[in-house]
Formats: C-alpha cells, sequence, structure tokens
C-alpha cells in the first residue's frame, strides 16, 4: 500500500524532472521544477523522514521557487531548448 | 555516453543492500569489525544525552554539529559570493 | 586530560572562518580593518599549522574529537602529517598573497574589498576543513564552502568572468556530487561515515562492486575537482577572466587539495593494493595525469597571455601529482607530496608576478613584454626567473626534486612512459617560459644594439612596485631556492612519515 | 524478480533521475535549463540517502514512548537525515550563487544561450 | 684498488662558492667597471689559491671530502677533490685568472655591451665548473651542470643578435634535453645500485642489467655529458655558440662548458660504469666509434670553415673525443693520455682563441683569408698561435705531443689498430687547417695591417703566458702541479693498477 | 518584483501572510526540539515572510526586519553565535563544540546540551535568514528596466533575441 504510493511518486518525479528539462518556456520549466522538489519533499515524508520533507518543502518549492522567478524575470524566459 | 553511465550505476546499486532491510550495516548496532554504529547510536542515546526527543535536531546540533557549522558557513559563502558577484555601489558610502 | 596541544587540530581550523565572519562585519570604508583580519586569521593558522605539523610529527597524529563525541558518532579532525603539511601549504601560500594583496584587491574589486576577502577566508577554511576531517560527509560540505568562495572569487574580474565562473559551478557540483553520490554507496555498505572506519571494514567486507563504484566516483568526482586531465576545461577560463589576486589566491592551493583528497582517498581509505588489483585506478590515474602534463604544457605553449599561460600549466603540474599518486609506491608519494608544496610556492610565486605585471603595465600580454619591464621591474623579475627555473625542473630549485622523485618511481616500476612524459614536459616547460623570459631579457629580433638603445634603455626609470607586494614575490622566489636544498630534510622528517603502511 | 523489484525499484527511479540532471546540465545549451538539471541531480542524490536511512516497519526518528529505543529497528536511521539537511541547505546556497552568475552573464552577455554566449565571448 | 684516504675539508666547498659570492659585489658595482674587475680578479686568485692548496694532499693519495647537506634522500651533495677533480680544477680556476685579464682587455677594446650581466654569468659559470670537478656524485654532477647551463646561456646569446639569440635556443635545446636524459639515467642507476657516488672502478657490476639495457643507459648518459663534450653528432651547438664573446669562446668553449663534457664522458666510464661493464658489454666500442667519427668528420669539417673562431670551434670538436677515445681504450696510458689531453688541449686552445680574439679585436678581421700579413703586425700573438697549433698537432716540444703520444701508446697496448689510423689521421688534419693561418700571417705578403702594432698588453700578456705554458708541461709535465702524476693516478684508480 | 504591486488583494494578503510565516517560522526554530525544524527551516520561513513582503510591496518594504545593507553582516553574526557557542566550549577545557563542557552550576549536562542546541538553532535561524534574504536583494538589485548600462552587449550590433518582457506580470 505504502509502495504504491510511492511509485506513483517516483513516476510523477520522473515525469516532473523530464517535463522541466524539455520545456521551451522557462517560466514553466520553473515551475515543473518547482513541482518536482515539492513532490520530492512528498516523497521525504512518505518514507517517514519528515524533518528532511518539510526542509524540502520550505526550501525547495518556496525559496528556491522564488529563486527561479526571480532570476528569470531578471534574465530572459525563452529558450531554443 | 550516459546511458552506460546509467547502467553502471544500476549495475552497482544491484550490490547494496535492499532498500529498507533493518539488518543492513548502516542500521546494524556495530559493524563488521565490531565498532559501533552512528544510526544505532543516536536513535538509543540521543535523548539520554541530550534531553531533546528530536533525534535529528540532537545530531545536527550536537554530535554533527560541526556539519551544521559548516551547513551555515555554507549559506554566508554563498551570501557573500552574490554580493560578491551582484551588488554595485550601493555600500558605497564615501 | 587530552594534551592541550592537540586542540591546535581545531585552532588550524577556526582562524579563517572566525576571520571571515569577522571580515564581513567591516563597512566599505574600513576595508582596511577586513584585510588586517584576513591577514591576521591567516597567519595564526599558518602558525596552527606548522605547530600541527612539528607536533603531529613528533608525537604522532593528532585525531581531535569534535563536540567530544567518539568517532562514529561524533566527527573527528585527523591531523597526521599528510594533513597538517597541507594545511601548512595551503595557508602559507594564502597568507603571502594577502600580505601582497592589500592595495591590489582595492584597485582591482573597487567597493567589495570586505566580501573579497571575507570570500577568500572562507576558501582557505573550507580547503582546510578538507585536509583535516575524518568524516567523508563533513568532507563534502567543506568542500562546498570552498567551491562556493572559489566560484565568487572567480566570478569577479572582466566581462567573462561570469561565464567561466558559471562552468565551474557547474562541473565543480557535478564533482561535488559525485563525491556525495560516491559517499552514499560506502555509506550503505560500511555503515560507517568516518574513514577510519570504512578503512577497517572495507578489507573485511570483501570486494563488492557497490564498494568499487563509491570508490570510482569519489576520484572522479575529486578529479573533477582537482582539474585531472579530460576534466579540466573549467580551469584555464576560470583562473584567466578572474582578477589576478583571485587567481593567486585559488591557483596554488585549490587543486592541490583535491589531490590530498585523492591521496587520503586512495591510500588511506582503501588499501592501496585494494585499489591497485582490483581495477587499474592506479594506473589510469598515472596516465591520465601524463596525458595531463603533455596536454597542459602544449597548451601553455599556444597561449599569448602571461596569466593564462600559467593556468594552462596548472593543468600540467596538477598531472605530476596524479602521476605520482598513480605510481602507487613511496616514491610516487614522496614525489607527489613534494610536487605540491614546490608547485604552490611556484605558482604562488608566478601569480604574484603575474599580478605586480598587471599592476605596472596593465596586461600582461606576453608579445607586448620586452626587456623596458625588466628594467622597470629587476626584482619582480627575478622572481620570475627563478619561479621558472624551477618550473622547469632544474637544480638546484625545488622543481628538480619532486621531478627526481617522480622519476626514481617511475624507474622502480618500470614505467618508461611516465618517464619520457616526465622529459618531455620538461622540454615543454623550456620552451613556454624561456620565451617569456628571452623576451624580458633579451632584445627582440633585429633590435638594434649600440649605444643609442643604450640609453634609451638607462631612461627607462625603475618602478618596482611597492614593498608590501614586492616582499611576498621575492620571499616565495627565493624559499624556492631553500626548498630545493632542504628537500631531503623535508622528505625524510615530514613526508616519510607519511607514507600509509600499505605501500 | 518481484523481490527484486520490491527492493530495488526506487535506487533504480534514483539512477534515472541522477541521469536525466546530468543530462540537463551537460548538454542542454541553455544555463537555466543547466541550473534545473542541477536540482533535479543534487535532489536525486538527497533522496538515494533518505532511501538508505528507510527500514520497514519503522517510525520515525522522534522519540515515542510506544517505541522502546533498545530495538534499533523501531525507528528510522537519523543519520541519513541530518545529513540530508545539511545537504539541501548547501544545494540551495550553490542554486542561489547560480542564480547570481546567471544575472551577472545576461547584465554582461544578454543571453542565456551557450552557443550564442561563446560567439558574443569571442568577440570581446 | 687503492682506496684513497679521505679527510674532511671546507676547501672544496670554499674554492667553489667563492666565485658565487663575488657575483653579488660583480652585480653591485656594475657602474664602476674597475672595481668590479676587481671582484672578479680577486675571486679568480683566491679560487686558484684555494685550489692549489688541496694539491699537496691528492698528490699523496688523499682525498678531501666536503659534505655539505643532504640534498635527496640518500644522496648528499657531496665534494670530493679527488685526483681528477682538482686536476680539473687547477686547469679551470687557473686559466680563469688569465682569462679574466684577457676578458678586460677584449671586452674594453671591443666595446661590449652589458659587461656586468658578462662578468657576473661568468663567476657562476666558474663555481658550477669547479662545482663539476668536484663532484663526489651524480647528482652533485648534475646540479652544477645544469647550474653551468643556465650559466653560461646569457654568455651564449650575449650580443642579443638573432643569430645569438637562435644560437643560445639552440644551446638550451641541446644542453637541458641532455639534463633531463642524465636525470634519467641517474634516476635508473640509484634504483638498481642504491648509491650515485662516483667509485674509482664504477658502481655498476655485470649482471646488473641486460645486455641491451645497459647500452640503452650507457646511451642516456652518455648523450647526456657528450652533448657539452660536443660528440657527434651532438656537437652542432658549439659551433653556432661561437658568437659569444671570445673570451667566452676561449675559457667556456675550449676549457670549462666543453670539458666539463668530456670530464663528465671519464667519470661516466670509470667512476660510473668502470672499466669491467664497460668491456664487457662493448660499450668501449660505441664510445670509441663516436668519438673516432667525431674526430675525423669534425677535422675535415673545420677545414672548410674560413671564420677563424669556427674553424677553431670544430678543432674543439675534434680535439674533445681524443678524450673520450683515450677513456675508451680501457688501459693506463690511454687513460692518462686522455686525461692529459684536457690540461694540454686546455692550454693550446686557449692560446688559439686569446689569438683569434686579439685579431679580431685589434684587427677585426674573423676570416682567415684576410689574415694575409697579420703575423707582421702581430708577432707575438701570431708566434703564439703558432706554437698552440704546432700542440694540436702533435709536434714536440709543445704538450699536445705528450698527450697524444699516450693515446698512441695507449691504442697499441689494446691492439686498436684504427684508433691509432685516427689519430695519426687527425694529426694531418690538424696540421692542414691550423697551418695555414699561420703561413698566411707571417708568409702572404699585404701592407693592410700597416702600421697596426701589437693588440693590448691585457691581452698580448695571458696568451703568451698560455703558450709559454704549453712548451713548459711539455718537457716539465710535472712542474708546477704535478698534472702528469696527477693522470696517471686517476688512471690507476680507475683500472685499480699500481 | 522590484516594484510596489498594483493588486489590492495582492497587498493585503501578503501582508497577512507574511506575519503568519514569520510567526511559525520562530515556531519551528524553538519547537525544533520536539517536532520536525529547526534553525534551518524557521530561518528559511523567517526569510520567505521578508521575501513576500519585499515582493509584494516593492524593495523598500520590511526594511527595518532585515535591511538590505546590514544582511551579511547580520549574517555573520548569526554565524559567530554558533562558532562562538563552541568558542566558549573549549574555554571550559573541552572540545570544540562539546556544550556538556560548559559547568552551568545546578543544571545536569543533558539539560546543558539541551540549551546549546537552543542557542545553536538561533544563531542558524538568523543567519539562514538574512542571507536568503540578501540572496534574493541582491538578485534584484538592478531592475531589468535599468540593467542596459555598465557592461551590456553592443546594442547596435545585438537584435536583441531575447525576451524582455516582465514574466511575472502575464
Amino acid at each position: 500500500m505504502n509502495w504504491l504510493v510511492e511509485i506513483v511518486l517516483y513516476l510523477l518525479l520522473l515525469t516532473t524532472a523530464l517535463l522541466a528539462l524539455s520545456v521551451r518556456d522557462l517560466l514553466a520549466g520553473a515551475a515543473a521544477a518547482t513541482a518536482f522538489t515539492f513532490t520530492m519533499a512528498l516523497l521525504f515524508i512518505s518514507m517517514g523522514a519528515i524533518d528532511v520533507g518539510f526542509t524540502e518543502a520550505v526550501v525547495g518549492a518556496g525559496i528556491v521557487g522564488v529563486y527561479f522567478f526571480a532570476a528569470i524575470y531578471q534574465t530572459s524566459r525563452g529558450t531554443r531548448d | 555516453m550516459l546511458v552506460v553511465f546509467a547502467g553502471l550505476m544500476i549495475y552497482a546499486t544491484l550490490h547494496l543492500p535492499e532498500r529498507g532491510n533493518p539488518e543492513a550495516p548502516m542500521h546494524q548496532e556495530l559493524n563488521l569489525v565490531g565498532k559501533p554504529v552512528a544510526g544505532a547510536y543516536f536513535i538509543q542515546n540521543a535523548y539520554r544525552d541530550a534531553a531533546t526527543p528530536n533525534m535529528v535536531t540532537v545530531v545536527l546540533a550536537d554530535y554533527r554539529s560541526v556539519d551544521t557549522l559548516g551547513e551555515v558557513i555554507v549559506v554566508f559563502t554563498a551570501g557573500v559570493a552574490c554580493f560578491l558577484i551582484l551588488r554595485r555601489r550601493e555600500t558605497d558610502d564615501s | 586530560m587530552t594534551d592541550p596541544w592537540t586542540h591546535l587540530a581545531v585552532g588550524i581550523l577556526l582562524p579563517p572562518f572566525f576571520g571571515a565572519l569577522v571580515a564581513a562585519l567591516f563597512p566599505d570604508r574600513r576595508r582596511n580593518g577586513a584585510w588586517l583580519a584576513a591577514v591576521v586569521s591567516s597567519g595564526l593558522t599558518f602558525a596552527a599549522s606548522l605547530g600541527g605539523l612539528a607536533y603531529a610529527v613528533i608525537e604522532g597524529p593528532v585525531r581531535y574529537h569534535l563536540g567530544g563525541w567518539q568517532p562514529p558518532m561524533g566527527i573527528e579532525l585527523v591531523m597526521d602529517p599528510l594533513a597538517a603539511f597541507f594545511c601548512a601549504v595551503v595557508t602559507g601560500m594564502t597568507f603571502f598573497v594577502f600580505i601582497h594583496g592589500r592595495s591590489v584587491v582595492e584597485r582591482e574589486t573597487p567597493h567589495k574589498a570586505v566580501p573579497f576577502y571575507s570570500a577568500a577566508l572562507l576558501l582557505l577554511g573550507g580547503l582546510l576543513g578538507i585536509v583535516l576531517t575524518g568524516d567523508l560527509f563533513n568532507l563534502y560540505v567543506f568542500l562546498e564552502i570552498s567551491s562556493l568562495a572559489g566560484y565568487a572569487l572567480v566570478a569577479i574580474g572582466d566581462r567573462r568572468a561570469p561565464v567561466s565562473a558559471f562552468r565551474y559551478l557547474i562541473l565543480g557540483t557535478i564533482g561535488a556530487s559525485f563525491y556525495l553520490l560516491g559517499v552514499a554507496f560506502l555509506f550503505m555498505e560500511t555503515g560507517s561515515l568516518n574513514m577510519n572506519d570504512v578503512a577497517e571494514v572495507v578489507p573485511v567486507m570483501g570486494e563488492s562492486p557497490a564498494t568499487l563504484a563509491g570508490l570510482v566516483l569519489i576520484v572522479l568526482g575529486i578529479g573533477l575537482k582537482m582539474a585531472l586531465f579530460p576534466m579540466h576545461g573549467w580551469l584555464s577560463d576560470a583562473y584567466t577572466y578572474a582578477t589576478s589576486t583571485a587567481t593567486a589566491i585559488i591557483a596554488p592551493i585549490g587543486t592541490k587539495v583535491a589531490a590530498y583528497v585523492l591521496i587520503r582517498t586512495c591510500f588511506h581509505m582503501f588499501d592501496p593494493e585494494f585499489v591497485r588489483a582490483e581495477i587499474p585506478l592506479a594506473d589510469i590515474l598515472g596516465y591520465l595525469g601524463a596525458a595531463g602534463i603533455v596536454w597542459g604544457s602544449i597548451m601553455a605553449i599556444a597561449q599569448n597571455d602571461l596569466k593564462r599561460m600559467l593556468a594552462f600549466s596548472s593543468v600540467s603540474q596538477v598531472g605530476y601529482i596524479a602521476l605520482g599518486v598513480g605510481l602507487a609506491s613511496p616514491y610516487g608519494l614522496i614525489g607527489a607530496v613534494l610536487h605540491t608544496l614546490n608547485h604552490a610556492v611556484m605558482k604562488a610565486c608566478l601569480f604574484l608576478v603575474n599580478t605586480n605585471l598587471h599592476q605596472r603595465l596593465g596586461h600582461t600580454r606576453i608579445d607586448r613584454l620586452d626587456r623596458t619591464t625588466r628594467i622597470r621591474m629587476p626584482w619582480t623579475m627575478a622572481a620570475f626567473t627563478v619561479a621558472a627555473i624551477s618550473m622547469i625542473g632544474l637544480p638546484p630549485t625545488a622543481g628538480f626534486f619532486s621531478k627526481w622523485y617522480l622519476v626514481l618511481g617511475s624507474w622502480e616500476q618500470a614505467n618508461y612512459v611516465f618517464l619520457g612524459v616526465i622529459v618531455i614536459s620538461s622540454l615543454l616547460n623550456v620552451v613556454y617560459f624561456f620565451r617569456v623570459l628571452e623576451k624580458v631579457y633579451l632584445r627582440s629580433d633585429g633590435e638594434a644594439y649600440d649605444d643609442a638603445s643604450e640609453r634609451e634603455d638607462a631612461g627607462v626609470r625603475r618602478e618596482e612596485v611597492r614593498a608590501s607586494m614586492l616582499f611576498p614575490t621575492l620571499f616565495l622566489g627565493a624559499s624556492l631556492l631553500v626548498l630545493g636544498l632542504a628537500n631531503a630534510y623535508i622528505v625524510i622528517h615530514v613526508i616519510r612519515p607519511m607514507i600509509p603502511a600499505g605501500l | 524478480m518481484i523481490e527484486l523489484l520490491h527492493d530495488y525499484y526506487a535506487y533504480w527511479a534514483i539512477m534515472l533521475l541522477l541521469v536525466i540532471g546530468l543530462y540537463g546540465m551537460l548538454i542542454k545549451k541553455n544555463l537555466m535549463k543547466k541550473v534545473i538539471g542541477m536540482v533535479i541531480f543534487q535532489n536525486s542524490i538527497i533522496l538515494l540517502f533518505v532511501a538508505a536511512a528507510f527500514k520497514w516497519d519503522a517510525t520515525v526518528p522522534v522519540l515515542d514512548a510506544a517505541h522502546p529505543t533498545e530495538n534499533v529497528a523501531n525507528y528510522l536511521n537519523p543519520l541519513p537525515h541530518t545529513l540530508m539537511l545539511t545537504a539541501i541547505v548547501v544545494g540551495v546556497a550553490i542554486v542561489g550563487v547560480a542564480f547570481a552568475l546567471l544575472i551577472a552573464i545576461y547584465r554582461n552577455f544578454g543571453t542565456l544561450e551557450e552557443p550564442e554566449l561563446m560567439e558574443r565571448m569571442r568577440g570581446e | 684498488m687503492p682506496i684513497a684516504e679521505t679527510y674532511s675539508s671546507s676547501i672544496p666547498f670554499w674554492a667553489l662558492v667563492v666565485s658565487l659570492l663575488a657575483t653579488p659585489f660583480i652585480l653591485w658595482s656594475s657602474r664602476r667597471p674597475n672595481l668590479r674587475e676587481f671582484w672578479t680578479l680577486l675571486a679568480a686568485v683566491i679560487k686558484f689559491a684555494l685550489v692549489l692548496t688541496l694539491l699537496p694532499g691528492v698528490r699523496e693519495g688523499r682525498v678531501a671530502e666536503f659534505v655539505l647537506l643532504e640534498i635527496a634522500e640518500g644522496i648528499e651533495l657531496s665534494l670530493r677533490a679527488d685526483a681528477f677533480g682538482v686536476f680539473f680544477a687547477v686547469i679551470a680556476s687557473g686559466l680563469w685568472i688569465l682569462t679574466s685579464f684577457y676578458s678586460i682587455g677584449y671586452m674594453r677594446g671591443h666595446h661590449e655591451k652589458k659587461q656586468t650581466r658578462y662578468f657576473a654569468s661568468f663567476a657562476v659559470s666558474l663555481s658550477a665548473t669547479i662545482g663539476i670537478a668536484f663532484s663526489g656524485n651524480l647528482l652533485t654532477f648534475i646540479i652544477f651542470y645544469e647550474m653551468l647551463t643556465l650559466a653560461t646561456y646569457p654568455l651564449v646569446v650575449h650580443s642579443e643578435n638573432r643569430e645569438a639569440i637562435r644560437a643560445g635556443r639552440q644551446y638550451l635545446a641541446y644542453a637541458l634535453t641532455a639534463g633531463l636524459l642524465l636525470v634519467a639515467g641517474a634516476g635508473w642507476i640509484y634504483q638498481m645500485t642504491g648509491t650515485l657516488d662516483f667509485t674509482p672502478g664504477g658502481v655498476l657490476e655485470e649482471g646488473m642489467l641486460s645486455a641491451s639495457g645497459m647500452r640503452v643507459l650507457f646511451f642516456m648518459l652518455l648523450i647526456g655529458v657528450a652533448v657539452k663534450g660536443g660528440i657527434m653528432p651532438l656537437h652542432s651547438w658549439l659551433p653556432a655558440a661561437m658568437v659569444a664573446p671570445t673570451p667566452v669562446s676561449a675559457l667556456l668553449h675550449a676549457v670549462a662548458v666543453v670539458k666539463s663534457g668530456v670530464f663528465g664522458v671519464v667519470r661516466m666510464v670509470g667512476f660510473v660504469f668502470g672499466p669491467e661493464v664497460m668491456g664487457a658489454y662493448g660499450l668501449s666500442t660505441i664510445l670509441a666509434v663516436f668519438a673516432g667519427i667525431t674526430i675525423v668528420l669534425a677535422s675535415l669539417i673545420a677545414l672548410r670553415q674560413n671564420n677563424l673562431k669556427r674553424r677553431l670551434a670544430y678543432s674543439t670538436v675534434a680535439h674533445l673525443s681524443y678524450i673520450a677515445l683515450g677513456a675508451a681504450l680501457l688501459n693506463a696510458d690511454g687513460f692518462t693520455g686522455g686525461i692529459l689531453h684536457i690540461s694540454t688541449h686546455a692550454t693550446m686552445k686557449i692560446t688559439l682563441f686569446f689569438c683569434a680574439g686579439a685579431i679580431i679585436v685589434h684587427l677585426h678581421r674573423e676570416n682567415v683569408t684576410d689574415l694575409d700579413g697579420a703575423g707582421r703586425a702581430m708577432p707575438w700573438t701570431f708566434t703564439a698561435f703558432a706554437i698552440g697549433a704546432m700542440g694540436l698537432t702533435g709536434l714536440p716540444p709543445i704538450n699536445g705531443f705528450l698527450s697524444k703520444w699516450f693515446l698512441c701508446m695507449g691504442s697499441l697496448d689494446a691492439g686498436a689498430w684504427a684508433v691509432l689510423g685516427v689519430l695519426l689521421l687527425s694529426g694531418l688534419l690538424n696540421a692542414a687547417y691550423l697551418f695555414p693561418v699561420v703561413y698566411r700571417g707571417f708568409f702572404c705578403f699585404s701592407n693592410q695591417f700597416e702600421g697596426k702594432g701589437e693588440a693590448s698588453p691585457f691581452m698580448v700578456v695571458p696568451l703568451t703566458i698560455t703558450a709559454v705554458l704549453s712548451i713548459v708541461f711539455c718537457l716539465f709535465p710535472n712542474v708546477l702541479f704535478g698534472l702528469f702524476d696527477l693522470a696517471s693516478a686517476v688512471a690507476d684508480s680507475v683500472l685499480g693498477t699500481h | 518584483m522590484t516594484h510596489k504591486s498594483v493588486s489590492i488583494i495582492i497587498l493585503v494578503a501578503s501582508r497577512a501572510l507574511a506575519r503568519v510565516i514569520q510567526l511559525f517560522g520562530i515556531y519551528v526554530i524553538i519547537h525544533g526540539h520536539y517536532s520536525p525544524g529547526g534553525g534551518f527551516q524557521g530561518g528559511a520561513l523567517l526569510a520567505a515572510g521578508v521575501i513576500l513582503m519585499r515582493m509584494a510591496y516593492g524593495r523598500e518594504a520590511s526594511q527595518s526586519e532585515v535591511s538590505t545593507g546590514a544582511a551579511i553582516p547580520l549574517a555573520s553574526i548569526g554565524a559567530l553565535l554558533f562558532a562562538g557557542t563552541g568558542l566558549i566550549t573549549l574555554a571550559f577545557g573541552g572540545h570544540y563544540m562539546d556544550y556538556g563542557a560548559v559547568p552551568v552550576p545546578g543544571i545536569e549536562e543533558p539539560i546543558v546540551r539541551y540549551y546549546g542546541i537552543l542557542l545553536v538553532e538561533f544563531g542558524i535561524g538568523l543567519a539562514v535568514m538574512t542571507v536568503l534574504v540578501a540572496i534574493f536583494d541582491d538578485m534584484l538589485s538592478v531592475p531589468p528596466e535599468e540593467r542596459v548600462e555598465g557592461g551590456a552587449p553592443d546594442e547596435s550590433s545585438d537584435p536583441v533575441p531575447v525576451e524582455r518582457r516582465n514574466p511575472m506580470t502575464r
């Protein structure tokens, strides 16, 4: 039961990772990366690493996400690859 | 090349201890040469040593406090680095 | 209960960090305070390293338990002769560069001198931590401290500097992450993060592809940090576009510490026999080093900028260290360790010369150097000459002797490839250093050599850099001669005790 | 076979993530994409550690009277968790510096695409 | 094998460093030429005196030893003033005094630039040469050998024109490659034997290496020393280096540097490989073949040179191989002759170079064909030249006769008829390329030098002295320094005969 | 991002949310001994509050909490608090970071460690908060519309192929 949830999360991780790398809109890429880290946080918590999950959620989805947006705001949004 | 790398890595993981097995070396109380293993020691003694139930906190700030000091300094370094790279003239008070 | 001198282990580590934190408190108009903090703290830690080296050599290795916890639980610092030696090298060089850098930093990084010193001290502290720690994960943390500070120092400079810094960051992160991945494998296999424990467990456990993968990943990651041959791409640009003082700080010490980790991993954590028997890791390292020596030298010949030439020469010199490690024999290790010291001093001296030239001439292009350079700055060029001779490896300068031990090691294993590489690379070094020396000391082609040009030369005023910059340059240059003559003492009393029992 | 899958699928997924991240860092031409790759890469290693700390039928490493500490198998291994806290922070620091560099590059050259960047740098 | 009695003495060390210590003074007094040259002369005289004090001990069979420090693990920077070393040191330092005088005349007469650099480099070169002479082991030898390379580089490029710079590059390329091969070979020997000390009779033994391995090792070391010794095909830097000022050519390229090379050859043959190994693996034949070819070829090339200095340079190449040939004979007469030739060739060739320099400075002529009638303008100079030429040809009563005599005896002894033939042939060739100069000087009439007298006494006096010495050393080979005894003592010690 | 937002909803919501986040951050630091959390997470939350305010109200907001100029020195003080704690233990003769070595009268060793950990967590929290804010500030230190000056590529030769639109306002 538990590991079914995990498998779903793993698949989600792979999907978001590929998505983040393949979209041409960097903002969407950043959003996918944020989703990736958030999924990661969920996975940590499902594995019982609550501290790590909490940190990942705060930092990965929060701070890094903000940094992503700030950086894209300061640079450019489109890309060819 | 990356595919080859992935293959090699997956091959190497096959020889790791199975996931979740409490018998894995890192979950033991004593290692192969009879020395205590850190993880088990933390579980057993964290509260006794620091009166704190959250073992992670104890490990973080007491047993391995130098790691954490390093971590803070990494963060500090990042701050200094960004300052060096990006900030302009704002602190120029002359 | 404990010998108070054992606190030297932590005494080496702390001053740079406190120095960096205190330096950051100064506002920009008090930047001299930051400079002072840098000099004082690096001086303190230099003194502590020398003391620690003496202690470790006389009394034996110190295992310092941080937080008072026994090793597998807590983190330990290991101050054995090898570690203390590297600390002394690293701190010594930084100390002199700091003394030298006072006016240069202000000019090259206006309004940012304070964070510059802070970052430089953090780099120093991170490297010292890497050297001293006995814990695999702790090493990663210190590795990242030094790397981050390194990226920052490399990123200021000319317009291209951030790009090279970014490439450095990507590759550096890959390197550090590979290292961490390797640590994960070892940790899962052995259950311990303490290097000593790992060293004890691995032989009992027997071979396993996972352990090997861990070892290979660690070596791969460190090789990236060390700019070992196929992974050296980041180094040349990073060193070239950074400011001269930043390069002078990073270049002599950055790659050396990675080399140290390599030595630790290959010889202390794993049984050398294990390394040699399971996979020809040592051989691969040696051959990569050899390839790097030749490649770096050839690239150095092709460069027109002094700084860039020196950067490629670093690739080549790192190759010597890798070659020594690859020999996996006492002579090889002696050669590698001695070359670390020698190369650090040589490179520090050369980069200080580079800074001096940049200060006075405003450029460091080799084709624009001529004899007036030498007339203007005779002492700087004298230091350059000594360092160049040492780089080539002519006796009695220090560079000769590390090559001598490497030659002995190559003969011992009858490895003629290494031998040939050492010989050839010395010749290539001659080419790229004498190219500069010829320009500086002799007249260019076809230039008249008569009384008129003599008078013209006499008209060039001497404008040597200020004493605070000249002194460290000359001191390092002179110490190359001293190191050359004292190498037997160093080898017998300091390096011999480092050689692990397994070799 | 199912046994093998059950024991190791997490590791395999992690290795795939790792290679995806590596692909992003090395092959992608856009510097921002490289940073995204870096985030994936670092997180996959963190995940490996956390997966290694996992034990079946164990509880979180916060002291709970219901589970005696004498039996180590009752609690997850707190050591990797702690390490990964540090690793996450380190990762954030690196990402922050990477962004700072990106902004500096963009200020200087007006692009984050590697081929164009190389072209403009060569013009210097 | 006679075990030489050793005693500790710092004299070799002081003899070595005195010129090194003079260097800062020379540099410091760059604006006062008289003072600067005073330092040079002072150092030269002190050095010579110090070397002379070692002489009595050596003649009694005692060896002064001085261990400075441990230079590398297991190897000391040791100075051993054994018979061979003192022999070489006496020649080098004695001739330095004369060359210094001559330099003053030459450099001022020629209005050379950068005289300070010149004198400083000269002093360092001398230190290195004495260091080579006194080296107690191979590593010490290498150190001074490389030092000599570096110190003479500024002298080669002295005139700083395109030709000089090219010559300098060539010199560096040859000499440094050679040095590296020496280092590599030394590493090999250390790896096998655990010592690098120069031991009379050699440190290597039969069976240590396969025949081919031994040959490779021999080639490495031979190439290492032969570059400076000018053995073909590694000689080409030497004629090129003749762009240097003449005193440099005289002392360094006829005595100090090139003799360091052949000194090294003899050291290798007698003190590293040893006669047994040399004989057993046919190494002496290899050496003899190279030396013989060099002698004949270089003499032939010398015939075709019109530039006087280049002609002398090829002559030097040929005569250096005499010494190597003597060593290759592996018998007492051969060794004695070869070693003696170090001294005899030194006095003769320095005379010739001094003469050439005087001609260049005074008459501004460099080519042989331009010298018609010069002998009448400069009778002393040309007489001295004639003496030198006779000596090189091997005519008595010049000391060249003596060494050649012993070489011939040695080749007879060894039954090496080919060597004898080479020696005789080269004697003829020597005559063929040297006597035309004398002939043109004295017997071709020309009044182009009308009114030109002798060159400055600074030059004429030294060259006269060396010419006279050449005669004296033939008639009384043991006079003053007992050079002959020393040479035969060295031969005895190497071969283990009494 | 660098200027005050025009939407009143964002302004009000962010102001309220920021305070809640910060309060929660302080709680996380203090309560880290008993539940997940600690200095780092709390510090990050505090920083998130400040950053939220700055995103909504422009760069000049919340300067009283973490001022842009003082961020790095404050971080330095935070880290010094941590490192200095270790120095104190050293002064009492223990090993570095051995809180138990500090003899506080009347308190047992584990409790001393408990407070040592707390002190350290505060140091971490301060350092992390200020640095994260500082990095954010540095990233936005030059608004996009001003960034042409000082080293932008030659505009005449450069067709500016990149989008210059503000991604946040779309």
